[in-house]
This record gives structure tokens, C-alpha cells and sequence, in this order.
């Protein structure tokens, strides 16, 4: 930990702290938590679907005394609507956006901290309760939320149908997270926009920011429309409104059950790319650092950042194809849908035209790196074929959403969560982490992920429906079942491989070798300062003389590359 | 108080203080989530079938009374400004307790009518427009509420000195949230409470 | 061509969706494997050797500008314009021709928690009649006759799903949503739930019948008794018009927002 | 920072008299109990009117660099395009039909 933080009592350094870095830490150890935990219920799902109604070993007894060790009807919605609640607003989220952001910005812009520290602060606790308030609606009678972590409206809105508090709870601690997100939002747009080092022009900034930028630009806008919506649930439940009630459930007339779809998912689909954008940029970033290679099209990938900042906000109609939404508005979603495509095109582009004809070192986070490219590859791909409408109609709310979106989140951001870890880890405990358990991690998983997930893509294929607690009922997927029983054990070694990685941060934590200033030779601010970095950054704002990507400059002669802060670079980089 | 966190910095794209492109960046995220509610108001009642027209149920002069409150609180806010940018204190302490007395006013007038309506059988549960008018106005109250607590730590600030001619940043940014807030009002009042 | 990949196809339109798989397979897999091809041969041709230093450029000379940007259009003529355009195609197939009202059979079904409740109008063809036939999970059709199918229902959101016809519509409370089909081949298949509706969601699971012939088909529904309440009147009358030329859906819109669950059994 | 142009005392209160004046004008309006259509547009006029005088001059807008609009009119234009691809769906029961 930052050892040299000037003499605040324990409470005010560690804990209430407003220092960027103690907050990106506490993100980060919330994050992994809660990344463990959600992943736990994805073993439990796929046993449940590998060999139902069975008990599970091991932890089954003290899980379900009740049941004799097994899974009940009640209990399995709970799981599936909990993984997908904690996975994206309580693991990836605090990480991704919690530790990358608060860590990074700061130092990457040049300041001694964020905008508004306090605030900063705030943001955290925010997270913490709303995370208490998600894991007490498991204590609560009635069990946990069970509507799906989407809350489609009738089953989440109504007592009727969905009893008991848990759900309430479940609403109200992703109401308290998304105040949390916004805080941050405010703090890094703020931060990205206002207070960047003299010289540190828009074209100079690292590719990480971008993304982060985008990121939080998407959450200030986007985040609010769910927080009304759940907030509309919440009355519907307990106040006896029916904003989303129809038919017999509803108390009176009025209320429009397809609103709340179109509420959700105008958030929804945002909220994707609110995952994916930091992962975009900090790729970006990590393959010109160990290609030794200026980033290839620099501004390209900038500007297409900003498109699909745009076009995400206008393609959610492709989750309701089969929602009773009018066709021709459906049409008009899948081209939008489409066209999102040719900004990714570049993307793609733009990454291996970093690697091409580079110097490639294949650190542990260049291969995470090249470990996103590759299953974003085929996430991105396999969007195409959920948004072809009248295919969407066959496939919808089958395994092959789930192995599409498992791909593009639980693969790609995964792993740009695990490249920033391991990238970042040097810099802000001062340790590197130990790359052989990182190369087995990166092996393991990988084969595992692509196991899981291509598995899932080709039982939606058969048509296995999603949030089915037991496919042996139905005659058509009979010849499909061994599948699910393979996918569950390839689940287990995903989660068992990830031990790997939680040994080697603690390990690391105090076991690691030290790290110096700059481990990886890179270009960007954030490596000129010693590793873990001083409480208030640079004494002195630091100049910026080129862009972040530096590296293979020919006119050197020792070293290959340019730090920004390097005078000579005004004379000798391009940028 | 704005750049005290960096002396020097690039010149931004979008030149203004640091405090107030935050307060600007709240507000997005604030007329985002009004759009929300505002525009599924909009849409259901659009969608409906039948809707009763507000003036038989809302006490409209009541309404009108309450808007001429809050629009005279955006003026007392905008006068504070102007007073410490001249730096009177005295001024300025006067105008952010008249505005916060404001505040507390509409809300009086705000809860009255909710006490009275809610007795005479329009409530939340009873029809669309109720839980509609609830929903949105019952938001809009919590934000006046936030408002007004914010001005009062305003006012304390300012009864201790903290602000003067070239330092009232808290004060021109919390006027923004003000405004922001009247404006809501505005919005609300027609298309909710009249038309 | 039956590659194992999709349950059997019965139904008539059921192959374009497939083809339309195959073709975005073969669009997309193509691409992948470019990506992978150049990700490969970079890896091993600019792997990091001593003395070995990087080609120093930003990627935005204007060679670089015009590969990658020529690179993204043809992605875009190649891919999505091509996919559009056979999504187009495919819609107006399976969604564009809906039957007629004379020739088609008419089926109301309304799913509540955990089953399908299915109505025939019965020999007078008419609904809410008293020689209505009501069945619970067993919807018994005609081979080779179109069927319409109106959904609406009783609780929350499920989503009335045929794998074997390729095809899947959500049954929303306070709504009417509707769908067609017509099935090739005798037999008996598997109709789901596609959406989430609580914890019986797994077990919604009903039975298509495919019958041999009209005339098996009504021997079957002569003998069926009121399984379900007789008086579970859905309260709609029947929303689909004839269909107009172009095909644009725009059937009135249903009765009045709210449904007037007439006698509906809550 | 540079000490932008502030409006007067003056200024404010002139706003002010206008906004009353517009309230007053909406409430007699709708008590006067004119047709449906006309006292719509007349509300919206007069609301989208009182708002844009609020945002101007007490909220500075009119003397900020022009580019500080592109802080609330990003999400009000994007509200606006929101709410009306609503419309189709939920207004006009235009449902999934054959």
C-alpha cells in the first residue's frame, strides 16, 4: 500500500480516504469479491442444468438444507437474476470503471487528484451500501430477487406475482450503485476535460481515458432513464401505482408493460458499451506498448469511439424483436444495429495495424490483450446474427444470447479487466505479480472461456431456451443434454483456473518482486512517477511534449521510446 | 476554490470553471432521469385511453400561487449572486434565506395540497393521473427539498465569511441546481398540472 | 440440408431462417477468420528479437487512411448490407404473407403461471361461443393449413415459442400480439416458454400435434371436452383483420387499452 | 478565469416580471376554459418561453462561451429523440401484427 501518505489517523487514510489511488484500490478488492462471488453462482447454475434437481456436492448441504442438498425452483431464478445483477454492476463495473478510472485518470491527466475528492469518497460508500442492501435481499424472507437481473415488468412489478422484499432490495441497491456510477461519471468527465497537465491536448491523451471518457459520458446520460424506470417499479410494487401493470394484475387501467422494456433497454445497451469502451482503449493502449509501436490510427480509433458512443444510444429495439414491438420500427433497430458494425470494423483494423510490423513482447497483459481481440472477434461477429431480425425471432432468449453476450462481456471484458490488473499492478503496489502463474492463468482460462462459451452459442443453436432451470422436459433438447453436463465442467475449470489468479495477487500483494518507476517502458505520465506513485502525484504539474505512444521513435539512439513528459520529445516525436 | 487542485492546466475545450462543468455535468444526468419520468408520463398518458382533464382535480390557483413562488426564488437566487459579486455580504446572506424561505414555502404549499387531494380520494393508487402527478411532482419536491437544505449550508457558509467578490463559486453553481429546478417546475406545471 | 445444428424444420418458412444462418456464418466466418489469420502471422513475423526495432508510423498517412477506411466500407457492402438485405427478404417470407382469414385456423392462447391455455372457435368458427373447445398444453393442428395464432396474457410476460417452426412471439399482458405458421409434417413437437415468467418457468412446456389430415384433426377436436373454464373468456374479440395488400401490419388497434376482462376468471 | 459580462439588477428583475406574467397569462388560459387545442399550444409555448429565459439569464447561458450549451442540449435533444421513439409502441398500439 501507498506507504508514504502524510499523517492522517488510520481511518482517514485507509478507510475514509479521498486519495484517488486508496479509492481505486478499495474499488478494485470490492470488485474482485464480488467477481468471485458472482462466478460461484455460475458454477452453481450450470450444476443445476448439468445434472438437475441433484445435490450438489460439497456446499449443497449448508446451502440447501432444506431440499437435502439440492436446488429448488424457488432458488434458481434467484441465482441466474443475481449473477447478472452482481457480474455487471457490482464486479465488472467497480473494477473497470471503479479501479481503472479513479487509479489512472489522475495520473495519466497530470493532476495531483480527481475534480471533486470528496465526492470521490462518497461514490465508494455509495457502492458499498448498495452492495449491502443487493447481498441482505439473500437474508430477507421471500429469498432474493428473482425476476432476471433485466426486471421485465409485470414479474418484478407486481407483489402478485413476486412476493416478498427481496426484490424491492435488489432494485434499491442498484439504484444506490447507479447514484454511485454517476458520482464517478461526474468526477472522471470532470477530471478528463478540465484539469489535463499543460500540453496534454486532446490528441496527446491515452487511449485508456478515451475509453473511460466515452464510458462515463454514456453512464451520465443513459444511467438515469433505468434509475426513473426502477424507480417506477418500485412504486408499482408498494405504492399500488400500475405504471407497467396490464391485464388482470393491474389495479387500473392505463399501464403500457412494453414502457419498461423500452426504459431498461434504452439504458441496456448503452451499459454494454459503457463495459466494453475502457477495455477498447486500454487494448489500444497495451498493444502499442508492447508492440513498441505508435498506436495505429490514433485519431480513427478516437473518432470511432465517438460513432458507437452515438449509435449506441439509438439501437436498444434489437432486445424486443419478439416483444410485440412494431416490425417496421424493428427493421429501423436492426439497420441502426448494423451499422455499428464498420466503427468496430475499425477498430480491428487499427489493432492489428498497431501489431503489424512491430516488436512484439508477450508480456502477461500483451496476452490478455491479444486474449480480448480474439473473443471480441467473435463476440462482435456474432452480434450480427442477433441483430438479423427475423434470425433474432428464432434465437432470441436462447443460449446463443447468452454465449453472445457471455463472449463480448464475461470474455472480453473479463479479460481487459485481467490486462489492466496485470498491467497495473506493478504501479500501484509496487510489486510485479508473478508471470508464470499469470501465463498458466492466461492459458487456462482461455481455453476454458472459449470451451463455455461456444458450447452455449451452439445449444441456442438447438434452441435451448435461457432461465430454464431443467431442459431434460422438453423432447427437442434431448439430444443436446450431454452438452450442458461438458459445459458444466468446463465452467468448473474456468472458476478453478481462476484461482490462479486470486493466489498470485495475494501472493504478489506481499510476496512480489519490487517494481521500479516505469516496468513495461511505457510512454504515457502516469510511468514517470515512482511505483506506487507519491499521495499527491507530481510535486510540480508536469509539461507534456507528445502523445502517449511513443515508442520505435528512429532518430533515438538510447532506448526505443519517449515518455511524454521528455522535453526532447517536442523536437524528436511526431505527435 | 476551482483549480486549487492544479495550478496550471491545459487550456480546457470548454473554458469554464472546473466547479461548474461539474455542477454542468450533474444537471445532464439530472435531465436525464426528468426525461424519463416526464417522457413516460407523456407517452402513457398519449397512450391511454381516457384521461380527466387536470383542472377538474387540481386546485389550479393553488398551483399558480406555487409557481409565482418559485419563480420569485429564482430571482432572490439570481440577486445573491449578484450581491456577492459586488461582494455585499450582508446582501447575499439576506437573498439565500429569502430563497431557502421560499423553498420551504412551496413545499408547505406543495404538502398541503398533497394532504388535501390525498383526503379526497386522489391518491397514488387510485388512477394513472394520480400515481403520474405523485411520481413526478413527488421527485421534483425532493429535489426543491435538496435545494433548500443546499442553500441553507450556503447561508452558513456565508454567515462565516466564505465567500467574497472573487471567490462565490458554491454560490453561482448551487444557483444553477436552483434554476434547474425551477425550470423543472415550469415544465411540470403545464404539461401536468394544466394542460 | 439437416446438419444437426437446428431441431427439425416443419414448417414451411422454416428454411429461410436457416439460410439465413448459414449465410451469416459463412459472411461473418470468414471475417473471423481473417482477423485471425493476420493476428497469427503478426504474432510469429514481428515477434521481439534483440536489435529488432518497430516501424515507427501513426496510421494516419493517407495509404493508411484509404486501406482501413476502404477496408470498413467493403465490410460494410460485403456484411451488413448484404445481411440487411436477405433479412429482408427472409421477413417478408415468414412474416410478410400472413393467410387469410377464411383458410387459416384461428387460435387464441393465453399462458398464465406455468401453462398454456389454448381455445378453438369450435364448428360455428366463431370465439366466445358456446361451442368453443378449450384445451390446456395441447395445441392440435392440420398439416399443411395455415394457423393463426393471437396471444395475449394473464399474468406476466411469456413468450410463445415453436423451435421446430422457427418462430416465437411474447404473450404481454394488456396487449395482442399475433403469429402464423403452417406446418409440413405430421408429428408431435414441443411448444416453450422463451421468457422469463417466475420460478415454473422451466416446466411451461406444451405439445404441437401435427394431425394426419383435416379430417383427424376434427375427429380431435369433436371429442375434446371443456378442459379449461368455458367462461374463460379472454375478452377480445378477434383483432386480426384480412390482411391488407402490402402486408404493412396496422390491424385496428385493440379494444380499449386496458382489457375489459369480462368475466375473466382472476 | 476571466470575469464574464453579468447581467444587471435590473436585468433579473425584468426577467422576472416576464415570467409572472407568462404564469399568469398560462393560468388564466386554462380558467378561462379554452378548447383543448388552442390552450396546448399555448402552454407549450409559454413553458418551452419562461424555461428558455430562466436558462438564459439566470443560469448565465447568455453570457457563457457558446460551447458550455453543449452541456444541456446534448441531453435534451437526446430526451427528446428518447421519448418520441416511444411513440410508436406505446402511443399508437402500432403492435406486432401480421
Amino acid at each position: 500500500m501507498s506507504k508514504t501518505l502524510s499523517g492522517q489517523s488510520f481511518w482517514r487514510r485507509y478507510v475514509f480516504s479521498t486519495n484517488h489511488k486508496v479509492i481505486a484500490v478499495q474499488y478494485l478488492f470490492t470488485g474482485m469479491l464480488f467477481l468471485a462471488l458472482g462466478g460461484v453462482m455460475a458454477l452453481l447454475i450450470r450444476w443445476q442444468l448439468a445434472y438437475p434437481w441433484q445435490p450438489i456436492p460439497f456446499i449443497g448441504q449448508w446451502l440447501f438444507p432444506g431440499s437435502g442438498g439440492a436446488m429448488t425452483p424457488e432458488v434458481y431464478p434467484m441465482l441466474f437474476t443475481m449473477h447478472g445483477g452482481i457480474m455487471v454492476f457490482f464486479a465488472i463495473t467497480p473494477i473497470l470503471l471503479g479501479a481503472l478510472g479513479n487509479y489512472t485518470i489522475p495520473l495519466e491527466v497530470g493532476a495531483r487528484d480527481m475534480a471533486f475528492p470528496r465526492l470521490n469518497m462518497l461514490s465508494y460508500w455509495f457502492l458499498v451500501v448498495g452492495s449491502v442492501l443487493l447481498l441482505a435481499s439473500f437474508l430477507v424472507p421471500g429469498g432474493a430477487a428473482g425476476s432476471g437481473w433485466t426486471l421485465y415488468a409485470p414479474l418484478s412489478a407486481s407483489t402478485e406475482v413476486t412476493p416478498g422484499w427481496g426484490q424491492d432490495l435488489f432494485i434499491l441497491g442498484l439504484a444506490l450503485d447507479a447514484v454511485s456510477i454517476l458520482m464517478g461519471g461526474v468526477n472522471y468527465i470532470t477530471t478528463i476535460m478540465q484539469l489535463r497537465a499543460p500540453g496534454l491536448t486532446l490528441r496527446r491523451l491515452p487511449l485508456t481515458l478515451w475509453g473511460l471518457f466515452y464510458s462515463a459520458v454514456l453512464n451520465t446520460l443513459w444511467l438515469p432513464i433505468v434509475a426513473s424506470a426502477l424507480f417506477m417499479v418500485l412504486c408499482d410494487r408498494r405504492l399500488g401505482t400500475a405504471f407497467f401493470l396490464a391485464g388482470p394484475l393491474a389495479p387500473h387501467a392505463g399501464g403500457q408493460v412494453l414502457l419498461y422494456q423500452h426504459l431498461f433497454w434504452g439504458f441496456g445497451h448503452p451499459e454494454v458499451y459503457i463495459l466494453i469502451l475502457p477495455v477498447w482503449g486500454l487494448v489500444g493502449d497495451l498493444l502499442s506498448v508492447f508492440s513498441r509501436k505508435p498506436a495505429f490510427g490514433y485519431q480513427a480509433t478516437v473518432c470511432s469511439m465517438l460513432v458507437i458512443t452515438v449509435l449506441s444510444g439509438i439501437v436498444w429495439g434489437h432486445h424486443m424483436f419478439t416483444s410485440g414491438m412494431n416490425p417496421l420500427v424493428g427493421k429501423a433497430f436492426m439497420f441502426l444495429t448494423i451499422t455499428v458494425s464498420v466503427p468496430t470494423a475499425i477498430f480491428f483494423l487499427n489493432w492489428l495495424g498497431t501489431l503489424w510490423r512491430g516488436a512484439i513482447r508477450l508480456t502477461v497483459p500483451m496476452l490478455f490483450t491479444l486474449g480480448v481481440v480474439f473473443v471480441f472477434a467473435i463476440g462482435g461477429l456474432t452480434g450480427l446474427f442477433n441483430a438479423l431480425q427475423t434470425f433474432d425471432v428464432y434465437i432470441h432468449d436462447t443460449y446463443f444470447v447468452v454465449g453472445h453476450f457471455h463472449y463480448t462481456l464475461a470474455a472480453s471484458v473479463l479479460f481487459g479487466t485481467f490486462a489492466f490488473i496485470y498491467f497495473w499492478f506493478p504501479k500501484i503496489f509496487g510489486r510485479h505479480m508473478n508471470a508464470r502463474l499469470g501465463y498458466w492463468h492466461f492459458g487456462l482460462s482461455f481455453v476454458f472461456l472459449n470451451a463455455v462459451f461456444s458450447v452455449m452459442m451452439f445449444l441456442g443453436l438447438h434452441g435451448h431456451m435461457r432461465r430454464i432451470a431443467d431442459a431434460t422436459a422438453y423432447e427437442f433438447l434431448k439430444p443436446v443434454q450431454h452438452w450442458n453436463v461438458f459445459l458444466g465442467w468446463a465452467a468448473l475449470g474456468l472458476g478453478l483456473s481462476q484461482l490462479l489468479f486470486f493466489i498470485n495477487v495475494l501472493y504478489s500483494l506481499f510476496k512480489g518482486a519490487p517494481a521500479p518507476a516505469n516496468p513495461w517502458e511505457a510512454g504515457s505520465l502516469a510511468w514517470t512517477v515512482s511505483s506506487p506513485p507519491p499521495e499527491h502525484n507530481y510535486a510540480t504539474p508536469p509539461r507534456v511534449f507528445c502523445g502517449p505512444h511513443e515508442y520505435g521513435v528512429p532518430s533515438l539512439t538510447n532506448g526505443d521510446w519517449l515518455s511524454q513528459a521528455d522535453p526532447q520529445a517536442a523536437k524528436l516525436a511526431r505527435s | 476554490m476551482d483549480r486549487m487542485i492544479n495550478a496550471e492546466v491545459e487550456t480546457p475545450l470548454i473554458d469554464i470553471p472546473t466547479g461548474k462543468f461539474g455542477m454542468w455535468v450533474f444537471l445532464i444526468s439530472e435531465i436525464m432521469f426528468f426525461t424519463g419520468l416526464i417522457g413516460s408520463y407523456i407517452v402513457l398518458r398519449l397512450g391511454a385511453t381516457s384521461w380527466p382533464r387536470p383542472g377538474t382535480i387540481l386546485n389550479t390557483p393553488l398551483l399558480g400561487l406555487n409557481t409565482l413562488i418559485l419563480l420569485s426564488s429564482s430571482l432572490t437566487m439570481a440577486l445573491a449572486l449578484h450581491a456577492i459579486q459586488q461582494g455585499r455580504q450582508a446582501a447575499l446572506r439576506r437573498f439565500l434565506l429569502l430563497t431557502a424561505g421560499l423553498g420551504v414555502a412551496f413545499l408547505g404549499i406543495k404538502g398541503f395540497d398533497y394532504a388535501h387531494m390525498w383526503h379526497r380520494g386522489f391518491t397514488m393508487s387510485a388512477s394513472l393521473f394520480g400515481s403520474c402527478y405523485y411520481l413526478l411532482t413527488g421527485f421534483h419536491a425532493l429535489h426543491v427539498l435538496s435545494g433548500v437544505i443546499l442553500l441553507l449550508s450556503l447561508f452558513f457558509a456565508a454567515s462565516h465569511g466564505r465567500f467574497s467578490a472573487a471567490h462565490y463559486g458554491r454560490i453561482e453553481y448551487s444557483g444553477l441546481y436552483w434554476h434547474f429546478i425551477d425550470i423543472v417546475w415550469v415544465i411540470l406545471f403545464a404539461i401536468l398540472c394544466l394542460v | 440440408m439437416d446438419t444437426g445444428v437446428f431441431p427439425p424444420n416443419i414448417s414451411t418458412t422454416g428454411h429461410v431462417v436457416d439460410q439465413l444462418f448459414w449465410l451469416a456464418t459463412l459472411l461473418t466466418g470468414v471475417a473471423f477468420l481473417l482477423i485471425v489469420a493476420a493476428l497469427g502471422y503478426f504474432l510469429l513475423r514481428y515477434r521481439s528479437r534483440p536489435g529488432r526495432r518497430a516501424y515507427y508510423t501513426h496510421g494516419d498517412s493517407r495509404g493508411a487512411i484509404c486501406v482501413t477506411s476502404g477496408l470498413a466500407l467493403l465490410v460494410f457492402l460485403l456484411i451488413d448490407v448484404n445481411l440487411a438485405y436477405h433479412d429482408h427478404v427472409a421477413w417478408a417470407v415468414v412474416w410478410g404473407a400472413p393467410p387469410s382469414a377464411r383458410e387459416a385456423l384461428q387460435v387464441e392462447i393465453m399462458p398464465e403461471q406455468f401453462a398454456w391455455n389454448i381455445r378453438y372457435a369450435g364448428p360455428d368458427g366463431i370465439f366466445r361461443t358456446s361451442d368453443d373447445v378449450t384445451t390446456i398444453n395441447q395445441l392440435h393442428v392440420p398439416v399443411n393449413r395455415p394457423v393463426i395464432v393471437q396471444l395475449s396474457s394473464k399474468d406476466v410476460i411469456h413468450s410463445f415459442f415453436l423451435p421446430n417452426l422457427r418462430i416465437k412471439m411474447d404473450a404481454v399482458p394488456g396487449m395482442v400480439t399475433s403469429l402464423y405458421f403452417q406446418a409440413k409434417q405430421p408429428g408431435t413437437y414441443d411448444i416453450a416458454c422463451a421468457e422469463h415468467c417466475g420460478f415454473g418457468h422451466y416446466r411451461m412446456r406444451g405439445f404441437l400435434v401435427v394431425e394426419e389430415s383435416a379430417e383427424a384433426f376434427n375427429a380431435w377436436l369433436a371429442e375434446q371436452t371443456n378442459e379449461g373454464s368455458p367462461d374463460l373468456s379472454w375478452g377480445w374479440q378477434w383483432a386480426v383483420s384480412a390482411p391488407r395488400a402490402s402486408g404493412t401490419p396496422g390491424a385496428h388497434p385493440p379494444s380499449a387499452g386496458a382489457r375489459a376482462w369480462s368475466g375473466g376468471s382472476t | 478565469m476571466k470575469i464574464n459580462a453579468h447581467p444587471t439588477a435590473r436585468t433579473y428583475l425584468a426577467i422576472y416580471g416576464w415570467l409572472l406574467g407568462l404564469t399568469i397569462l398560462e393560468v388564466s388560459v386554462v380558467l378561462a376554459g379554452w378548447p383543448q387545442g388552442a390552450t396546448v399550444t399555448i402552454l407549450i409555448a409559454t413553458a418551452l418561453a419562461k424555461a428558455m429565459l430562466i436558462a438564459l439569464y439566470f443560469m448565465h447561458l447568455k453570457f457563457d462561451r457558446p460551447l458550455v450549451w453543449l452541456l444541456p442540449g446534448i441531453p435534451v435533444v437526446l430526451g427528446i429523440v428518447f421519448v418520441l421513439a416511444l411513440f410508436p409502441d406505446v402511443v399508437f398500439h402500432l403492435v406486432q401484427r401480421m
